[in-house]
């Protein structure tokens, strides 16, 4: 194990894939000139070991960097391209849903679209609405899609070598908070495969599940709660598509309650599919309905006070939980 | 239909003669599907090449099966003149089993990559953007090959065109685009939402070498690509070729052009290639009875198509629920018994 | 009442809204040369009473239409983009989602952006994978929009009235196959509310709640059942955010079950969040866990057999209402 | 700021002071915000217009307040011009009560729609869709105005700048382009990722009237800018100024700069914009004394507005459930008591 920042990490799981095989490489802008504060931190050096046709710095053109990414998995390359934030990811819908979902079955399984596409979410201090959104519910929404957002630096390499393995499409978010965030990284391959979930605190009262850096959060609330004599399962999920039913379900029917906690709105939100699925599936084993915490409907505001209404906080989880349990 | 002998020289009029039956063939499989359409066994839209063939033949004439074409919505022509099975693609229109996307996509989704047709568009531009992406793959994979991309008139006032155009002079890309200037996107005659000279002039001004045809005048579309393609595969880098058409069909196959002015279709329907190909192919020594009989073998392959495609059965429900993706089942309905 | 096809009624709306208000203005591809088949037949004729500066036909430029409507509206003017389909919505979701939903706010209220958007939703046979998606989901999750989906003429055109003096940004989402089905329109001015859902059968067994063309196959669902002998109350929502929570919390406290049926992949889908909202708020009243029924994770297939595969039928709607009528 | 007389001739020594002015306040505006930036007063990031003072100015001195404008990241200097209040965008950089947009936007959304600016944006060429738009309004309205719409370099490869010029010339629309060319798109040399002669190229590939600037001379932007907007006032339909800049500073105030070649920002500094006007308007009579406590001046009044924003209170946080929609409640917490 070493210990390093999820943007190291991840950076080095990209260059193990790179030197792994010949046909993977990535596209996006700046990556190639980076600088601090931005994903694109997450290529620096890499174009001294792989040169300019491998690390590809592209012209802002959102379209095209996942447009040609589209093409170019079609045509026997394995790219990982950069859109720096799922808010500029937006630009680029078009190419990622009517595209790269959707050929190989539009075409009758004649093609694969082996590609990664990074779009970064969560809310950081001061970006504001057009810099901050979590947009992964879309994703999961659409067929043809495999949707990760892994929450440690062990989980961003590993899963990054999965999404580069894979011959989905995949959606890969990381959450800006975390790019500087460290934690132990083994020192093996540590491939993270696609669709199981970690479970992160065991217990047996109450089940949380989430994601990305809100499943951190949900670790600070299951340490709370444990001082309360309340013992929390926390799933980690890491992919959202598919997600570990099996690992969510076992945990249900051990705890019978179920809370799920997400960083994005919550009207319309991902957790609303979970708590449904599971809602369908583990109905006798619940001993009260289960429960999300998302964000307001509100896009998100710049002043510190009022950033933080948007935030679920440790506190408003808690205070969820225990509602939850009193219930 | 690909051409293994790049040296060939163009316009001769052996290879004219082909190129003539490629059209035919083309404009044989675009009438039938019309009429497959009327008859109801068609479903969804079909946009129809008819009057453009010579584009299509002319350009994919000078590709190799090894090329890629990215086609848009109106990509039964290019698939055809690029090589793929008009059989296997009636199929794909009528939804049958041995269809081309095994009955998945349809007319606009009709692709065949076993000769690198990778695929007609529902959305227009898109197979620009992946163009561009498919020609930095052959760069990186250090194979023998390059890209052509067919986009329409209207489509070249789409953000994304100017973004694969500026991207493929970046990086020097192996690509020729092929603008089908047809004068009208959609209902709307081009120029009356176009401003300034044009395709031509547009490309031009990101430096890409730019040329313009006579769309009609087949001689001329595979003279010129002859050309393009040469030094697109010679290490020239982009190239622009845009011809002059006209769309003599409908926009799709109900289109009533209403909005047409009236004797237009008519006036413009004297200039289309396959008759003019004929007289060329008459003033260069070939016989009328020759060319009549190209012309029916051609009728007589796409009716047979036709009848294989209607005997061919549906495909079974339960394929729906296959190449999805290889991560997480679609769901398909538990209750009917839909597939496991 | 007028008997009229949803597209002539549509088109009535409109032309009204023009007449009412100058500052109304549409604009789209082929809008003033108008053909059969498309939405763009909604548009016949309106060139000749408004003219081009009122009834614009664009360029092929969908990032441009939608980003002009938003500048002509925060400019003071209230236009109608169409973007034909919402597969081709997907190009200007950038537009939409930055811009158009967070302009109010992200600027402390210093403008507003009355538009509406038009972006028809739904599958009509033979349009596969790129001309068939429903993705209201992604603008209910989306704060700042507004998301109407009327399923009948009257509906159709009162909401299209709502929608243009709204100073919110309006999603519009017609459904495909409804454009040629007809319905009775009133001969009045006939706006309907937003935010109001429609009760179109009235039952105490069961809620089944829906929207768009499905509300329309739910009805016929309630006629079958009726014929067992079992009522249903049919609640067409009309407009999806904000959905019409006292009529369904009423009939889900009447009735005990809740189904919620949408065309869309059942996965991620808004059915979830009603599914997920009444469970939560009305979770005493429930005889059983409410049930949601949607498509297969999958694209729209081509070939019919295939193709209704990913239909949500009556058949289907009606097994899953037997299923939550014996649990 | 706005100039209300527009038959005022342009590089008049007066004039230019103050334009001088303006210049000064932008630099002072723009320092202090790093200075608070650093100190931890302002959150996000902050993109600055150092060394692009001229552009901006020169061109909202040829705009009344009627008229719009739209931005892109780089706002502040722009704001300024334009004539929005230096204190009341401090508020806003800080997150105060007070603050332009009520401090829900911060730097990258600073906005002053009292004055015509429409707004910064965070995402790279939506201002030009959106100020065609607004363009289209202003002929629906039959309003006398006109919209000036600022793009980076960088930003001139993404689709929708095509497809804003191309629009604009369709409807011959009242907007004027201009072109900020400072040589890098964040660290990237915008040389090195657009191809062909450059923006000037492009726009006239639409046949837009383009015209090239050294935007380091106010003079000269000024002049440029006074005869291009009285043409497009005049109904001359659109047209491009492209100037040329340099970004001193890094991307973002945090930007260490490590992709620059060293002594490059030091070389290039030399040519910026306000030392040359101080030394213009020596050259025309005006005295160093009057220059120096002109920026004096520029530098206490950014100074003030500093102390101001830092005394003004933060927002009540149930002011964060305001101005989201007038239809559907944001559904704020319950559990803490947010806003009703
Ligand atoms: C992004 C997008 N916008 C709109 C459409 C609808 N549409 C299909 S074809 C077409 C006209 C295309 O015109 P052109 O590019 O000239 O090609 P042509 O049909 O003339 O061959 C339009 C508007 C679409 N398919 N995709
Ligand atoms: C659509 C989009 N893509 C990427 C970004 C990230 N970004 C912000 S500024 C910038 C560089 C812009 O360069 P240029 O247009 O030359 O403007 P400059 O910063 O030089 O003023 C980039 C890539 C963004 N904000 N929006
Ligand atoms: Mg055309
Ligand atoms: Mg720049």
């Amino acid at each position: 194990m070493t210990e390093m920042t999820f943007a190291d990490a991840v950076r080095e799981g990209l260059a193990e894939e790179l030197r792994r095989d010949p046909l993977v490489w990535a596209l996006g802008e700046d990556l190639s000139t980076a600088h601090g504060g931005t994903s694109a931190n997450q290529y620096v050096g890499l174009i001294d070991e792989f040169g300019p046709k491998r690390i590809v710095n592209t012209p802002i053109s959102e379209n095209t960097i996942m447009g040609a990414a589209v093409g170019a998995a079609v045509a026997g390359t394995r790219p990982v391209a950069d859109l720096r934030m799922a808010d500029f990811g937006m630009c680029a819908v078009d190419e990622l849903v009517n595209q790269a979902a959707k050929i190989r079955y539009m075409f009758g399984g004649q093609a694969r679209v082996p590609l990664v596409v990074r779009q970064a979410i969560g809310v950081r201090k001061g970006a504001a609405a057009q810099h901050s959104q979590s947009t992964e519910a879309w994703y999961v929404h659409t067929p043809g899609l495999v949707v990760v957002a892994p929450g440690t630096p062990a989980d961003g390499r590993g899963l990054l070598k999965s999404a580069i393995r894979a011959d989905d499409p995949v959606v890969y978010m990381e959450h800006k908070d975390l790019w500087l965030a460290s934690g132990d990284v083994p020192d093996d391959e540590g491939v993270v495969p696609i669709g199981v979930a970690k479970t992160v605190r065991e217990g047996s009262d109450l089940t949380i599940v989430s994601w990305s850096k809100m499943a951190r959060l949900c670790e600070e609330v299951a340490d709370t709660l444990a001082g309360d004599g309340v013992s929390v399962d926390v799933i980690d999920l890491r992919t959202l598509w598919p997600w570990d039913k099996d690992a969510v379900y076992a945990s249900v029917c051990k705890t019978g309650r179920l809370l799920v906690a997400q960083e994005a709105v919550q009207v319309g939100g991902f957790a609303a599919e979970i708590a449904t699925d599971v809602t369908e599936n583990c109905f006798d084993a619940l001993k009260t309905h289960a429960r999300r915490i998302g964000a307001p409907r509100m896009p998100v505001p710049y002043a510190e006070p009022m950033e933080n209404e948007f935030r679920v906080t440790p506190e408003r989880i808690i205070a969820r939980a225990r509602e939850l349990l009193a219930a | 239909m690909s051409n293994e002998n790049d040296t060939q020289r163009t316009n001769e009029p052996a290879r004219i003669f082909e190129l003539y039956k490629t059209m035919c063939l083309i404009r044989a499989f675009e009438e039938r599907s019309e009429d497959e359409f009327d008859a109801g066994f068609i479903n969804g839209s079909i946009h129809q090449y008819i009057g453009e063939e010579a584009i299509g033949t002319g350009v994919c004439a000078n590709l190799r099966d090894t090329d890629y074409i990215l086609s848009n919505h109106r990509g039964h022509g290019h698939s055809i003149a690029k090589g793929a099975d008009p059989e296997s693609m009636m199929k794909e229109l009528m939804g049958r089993v041995g269809g081309t996307s095994g009955a998945k996509g349809g007319s606009m989704h009709i692709a065949d990559f076993s000769v690198g047709m990778l695929g007609a568009n529902g959305v227009l531009a898109d197979g620009l953007t992946m163009g561009v992406g498919a020609a930095q793959a052959i760069c990186l994979r250090g194979v023998d090959a390059i890209v052509t991309v067919f986009v329409g008139d209207g489509t070249t006032n789409r953000g994304p065109f100017y973004e694969a155009l500026n991207w493929a002079m970046v990086y020097e890309l192996p690509i020729l685009f092929v603008c089908e200037n047809n004068g009208y996107a959609s209902s709307t005659v081009t120029r009356s939402i176009t401003a300034g000279e044009g395709p031509v002039a547009r490309a031009k001004a990101f430096g890409m070498p730019a040329f313009d045809v006579d769309g009609n005048d087949v001689n001329a579309v595979d003279a010129l690509a002859a050309d393009l393609i040469a030094r697109v595969r010679g290490g020239g880098g982009p190239h622009f070729l845009h011809a002059r058409t006209y769309r003599v069909k409908g926009h799709i196959s109900r289109d009533k052009m209403l909005y047409r002015p009236e004797g237009e279709t008519e006036e413009r329907f004297k200039d289309e290639p396959i008759g003019r190909c004929a007289a060329w192919l008459i003033a260069n020594g070939f016989e009328e009875a020759e060319i009549v009989s190209a012309r029916d073998a051609a009728y007589a392959q796409i009716d047979a198509a036709v009848a294989a495609a209607k005997d061919a059965s549906f495909p079974n429900k339960n394929l729906a629920y296959a190449d999805v993706q290889d991560f997480g089942p679609p769901e398909p309905w538990q209750q009917d018994g839909g597939a496991a």
